[in-house]
């Protein structure tokens, strides 16, 4: 429904730079999240990394934790494999309403009527908002952008200038909500590129702490504390803190993820290489988790 | 007590209770979208709208399409995860064929724009907003300082909303007696307050259901007769959505949308063929065929019954 | 996804959340009042206690005379329609046997306050208290001036109430799973937003039923587990008042109760024989004996059942 | 449950003045508010008056509306007579959250379990005060208080010194924002005397428009503009107004009016005599309406 929660994959940006106004030739960017699992049109990730890694990092990262606010697609594969591995206890919280989903088929939408059937409980928007989401009762939150900056600041509305955009893309949704009250938020971005990774956003729909706070309002979450993208995983720990990069992908240089982010990123000083997959995890994903390969890719 | 009985066609309801210029809302949140309220406002070539919907989706491109609508209030415009609007796009992205005043908000800034208009309030406080470069481009979000010290003993700022209070209010639901109190179930979003923030409110409904239906479970009534001014039945009307328990969402079509709004030859003739094509929503439905509706049945899983007891 | 059993005796969810000088909601309009939590307090001899309730009634005034509480937020206090609340009139009238903090409100603005507490708002607006000499004796009144122009375009000022989060809210429901995801029906009042606004929360049940049970129903669970942190069961835990399909209200004791607290020894050797005289609450029902419950019992009023449907 | 809708019969002042601080012997004046069926200790009311009258002359006045607030006992027969005379489709909503009930017994509290079973809809206390209430969709609030001034002010907290009251009292419940918002009150007085009807109210809990307006409130509904008492029928149209006397019932002087009221009353300049309930309404308030006498007395 929302880049807020669908999905953590962004819209795919136009292929032009500037986004071209009359281009008719433009891939759709606006909401071609790939969350239906029939849309078989998204190109393997690039980098030699696919669905299951960033699936099996992004569980890892739930370990402890007690609820999420998430979508469908990768945070589905994600919150499941957490479910069976490190966090058998964790809750789901979709932008619906739903909460403790117990579907009898794969979810294709944060609202499949299947995740409804069975639930335990489904809440209105202003409960669901405002009780659970601004009430404080979300751990992690899961978020997509098209832009994320060094602060973790996101753009899910515009390419280009708002009123007059080269591409009008979805906008918040809920994504701004979650910025503000998830204790913790974690993005996914399936292709790590300097105009995803950008100095500056070209719109700043969901603002982290520090531009909250440049702005007179008390920020109650940490904002993005971590990105994983396809060739590694970048960490802030709340304001005050620039993104920085401490995880490659086996086989990825620091070099190249520098020169795929549009600032002068940061480096941890002990960096570590990612863990690939177990045989495990990849067998809970393939077996008990998307054994029809709705959403892995 | 006697009821009024305020069911009505929905050509009637829609030429009531829509006007050129006015505001309407349209909510359901995925679920229960009153889409053939959307067609039938299309049919009637309403103009001049001021369209609310959190989530600008399918029936809004249509609505666009039709040349009703000049302005959108919303939090998200996209075809749900399947893809573009692309009447909605070329409007916003290239004032084609005509502008599109567009007024942005977060999902929560709508549901507060919903609650201060439910409940005649000057404003709606929320966390949402601070830093947001939407605040650069909505006038209506704007500043107050608590008068209660913060946490840290300094005076809070926090954004507020203002209220909405649409012209008409239309939702979906899956049932409601004569006089129009409306049972929904499944995922019921921001209908109550939507409707409750509007001087009219119509009720699109599944079925229309004796009163011993309803009074045998009052806390399943999420929008009593009080704050409805028209109940349409018309099965099906939330197609291409969903109705929990009635039929299932056609995935199908949402994809095919992002192909169909693409193009606006496209887009214009298939507004011909199934809107204007169609006298209304009956003739809609009969159109895609038993078969068709065969494929998004749904099977039963009912709910256990609860017990409101009786004195002895 | 694994569940937590939260599950635990009366005696253990006071004993674990219920802690002396800390603020207390107990919560349920005149409907499914959680007496037997209160009777628990008493036994436990918990003191100095901030006791919010909007309707301060009868298990108010037994945890005044229990000599709980040091400080009442409320906006009603008196023993329904049925009389007085001796005790509570004594504090406050006459500091006897102590002085009694009393925070006045009205409905709304508890309901208001309760909204800012589920909602972590640094206040909440209502159309309220204008002109009301409540501002003069509540310094928790407040105003604030809306930045948008009001009807006649000038600026427009409205009152706030600050947020109420409560160490604990205790409510009273008739059926929950061992996690928590909690169902009620009939007058549902406040009691979400009352555990939402908590740090901690306690829901007594009458009974703890199969996971099945609720998740046949999820629009039903109007307090969802991650909100809960103790499910205790306890059967008829809301007499003298009622829990709809289980057991009907207790007229007779209501207007008992104007007598028994009118005189402080009576009170107290009430009090010894009901509340310290008893183990626990199956104590405190078997001491009625069942003729009197049958006297109370109701019958049957099941509601009809809704399709959440399958996929086929 | 509350002085706003439970009951419109004010609790009964103690018979001394000043209220006696520690007077043990003062009547229960809590909460008393008679609407318990079995609470057989209310006199007589005074003046030759009785519930029938007051109920007859209350359901009159609600010709044509739409939608009432209103509490057990006086509002009950009011409004039910009412339904089955001159306002059929009026709809009564209850403080405790009911709507449109079908009770299969007489109801002796607003949250009778009786008023549940078989409703229309029950609603939660944030839509009831919420949308119902604030939102505008009450026409016409019954209620009672210990006091009431010219204005139409009421007073349901304290006799005496808020901080050291003689009598303390229910409080506002929700009878002040039912005084707020609702097109206009209604209040039923059972005994008009010049201590009820007040010149200077001992506190203001529900105040009228014109002391919102001089406390900077902008006002949104009437206040009262009708009181009926044992002696007659008060009206004003709201905000700038006084209360004045406009009707009396037969037998009954202006003088005596004037005499039971604690300010100089008004009196409308072509004052009426209250008709006697006709045969029809009697019959239907003792036979349908309330058969077993449980708030006729």
């Amino acid at each position: 429904m929302t880049t807020a929660a669908t999905d953590a994959t962004p819209p795919r940006l136009p292929a032009a730079t500037p986004p071209q106004r009359a281009g008719t030739a433009t891939p759709q960017p606006v909401g071609d999240t790939s969350a239906e699992p029939s849309g078989a049109t998204s190109p393997e990730p690039v980098g030699g990394t696919s669905s299951e890694l960033l699936a099996v990092v992004a569980s890892r990262a739930l370990a402890g934790r007690r609820t999420v606010f998430a979508g469908i697609g990768l945070p589905t594969l994600a919150t499941s494999l957490a479910q069976l591995t490190v966090a058998p206890r964790l809750e789901v919280v979709y932008e619906s309403g739903v909460c403790g989903a117990h579907p009898s088929h794969l979810p294709e939408t944060i609202a499949d009527a299947v995740l409804i059937t069975g639930a335990e409980a489904v809440l209105t928007m202003p409960a669901l908002f405002g009780y659970v989401l601004q009430g404080g009762h979300i751990d992690v939150g899961f978020l997509g952008a098209a832009q994320i900056d060094k602060w973790g600041n996101l753009n899910s509305s515009v390419i280009g200038d708002w009123h007059s955009p080269g591409v009008r893309l979805p906008g918040s949704g809920g994504a701004m909500e979650v910025m503000a009250n998830a204790r913790e938020v974690f993005v996914v971005m399936r292709r790590h590129t300097p105009r995803s990774f950008t100095a500056e956003l070209d719109f700043c729909t969901s603002p982290g702490p520090d531009r909250a706070l440049a702005d007179g309002i008390r920020p109650l979450g940490a904002g993005v504390t971590k990105v994983i993208t396809d060739l590694g995983v970048l960490e802030r720990a709340g304001a005050g803190e620039e993104l920085r990069l401490v995880a490659v992908h086996p086989g990825v240089t620091v070099g190249q993820v520098r020169e795929a982010t549009g600032w002068d990123l940061k480096v941890a000083e002990t960096l570590a290489t990612v863990e690939p997959p177990t045989e495990e995890e990849l067998r809970l994903l393939r077996e008990d988790v998307d054994p029809k390969r709705v959403y892995l890719r | 007590m006697d009821h009024v009985d305020k069911t009505m066609t929905m050509r009637d309801a829609i030429a009531s209770f829509v006007q050129d210029g006015g505001t309407v809302a349209l909510e359901g949140f995925t679920h229960l979208i009153p889409t053939a309220a959307g067609h039938e406002i299309i049919r009637q070539g309403r103009r001049d709208l001021t369209v609310v919907r959190m989530t600008a989706d399918i029936v809004v491109d249509q609505m666009l399409a039709g040349g009703c609508v000049s302005r959108l209030v919303s939090s998200f415009v996209g075809n749900s995860a399947a893809g573009s609007l692309g009447e909605l796009r070329r409007r916003i992205e290239r004032a084609d064929p005509d502008p599109l005043v567009y007024e942005e908000y977060s999902h929560y800034g709508m549901v507060c724009r919903y609650l201060a208009g439910a409940q005649r309030l000057p404003f709606y406080p929320l966390r949402s907003y601070g830093g947001s470069d939407l605040t650069g481009v909505n006038q209506g979000l704007r500043k107050v300082t608590s008068p209660y010290p913060g946490p840290d003993g300094e005076p809070e700022q926090v954004y507020v909303v203002p209220p909405l209070n649409p012209d008409v209010t239309i939702v979906h639901a899956q049932r409601a007696d004569r006089s129009g109190n409306t049972q929904l179930w499944g995922l019921t979003g921001i209908q109550a307050e939507a409707v409750y923030a509007a001087r009219k409110a119509i009720v699109v409904v599944e079925e229309i259901v004796d009163d011993e239906v309803v009074r045998s479970d009052p806390n399943r009534t999420l929008i009593p007769a009080h704050a409805v001014d028209a109940v349409v039945e018309c099965p099906r009307g939330a197609h291409p959505s969903f109705a929990q328990g009635y039929y299932d969402r056609d995935n199908a079509f949402y994809r095919a949308w992002s192909h169909i709004s693409k193009d606006p030859e496209r887009l214009r003739s298939w507004l011909a063929e199934w809107v204007y094509g169609t006298r209304d929503h009956a003739e809609y439905t009969a159109k895609f065929g038993e078969e068709f509706w065969t494929s998004l049945a749904v099977g039963e899983a009912l709910s256990l019954p609860v017990n409101y007891g009786r004195r002895l």
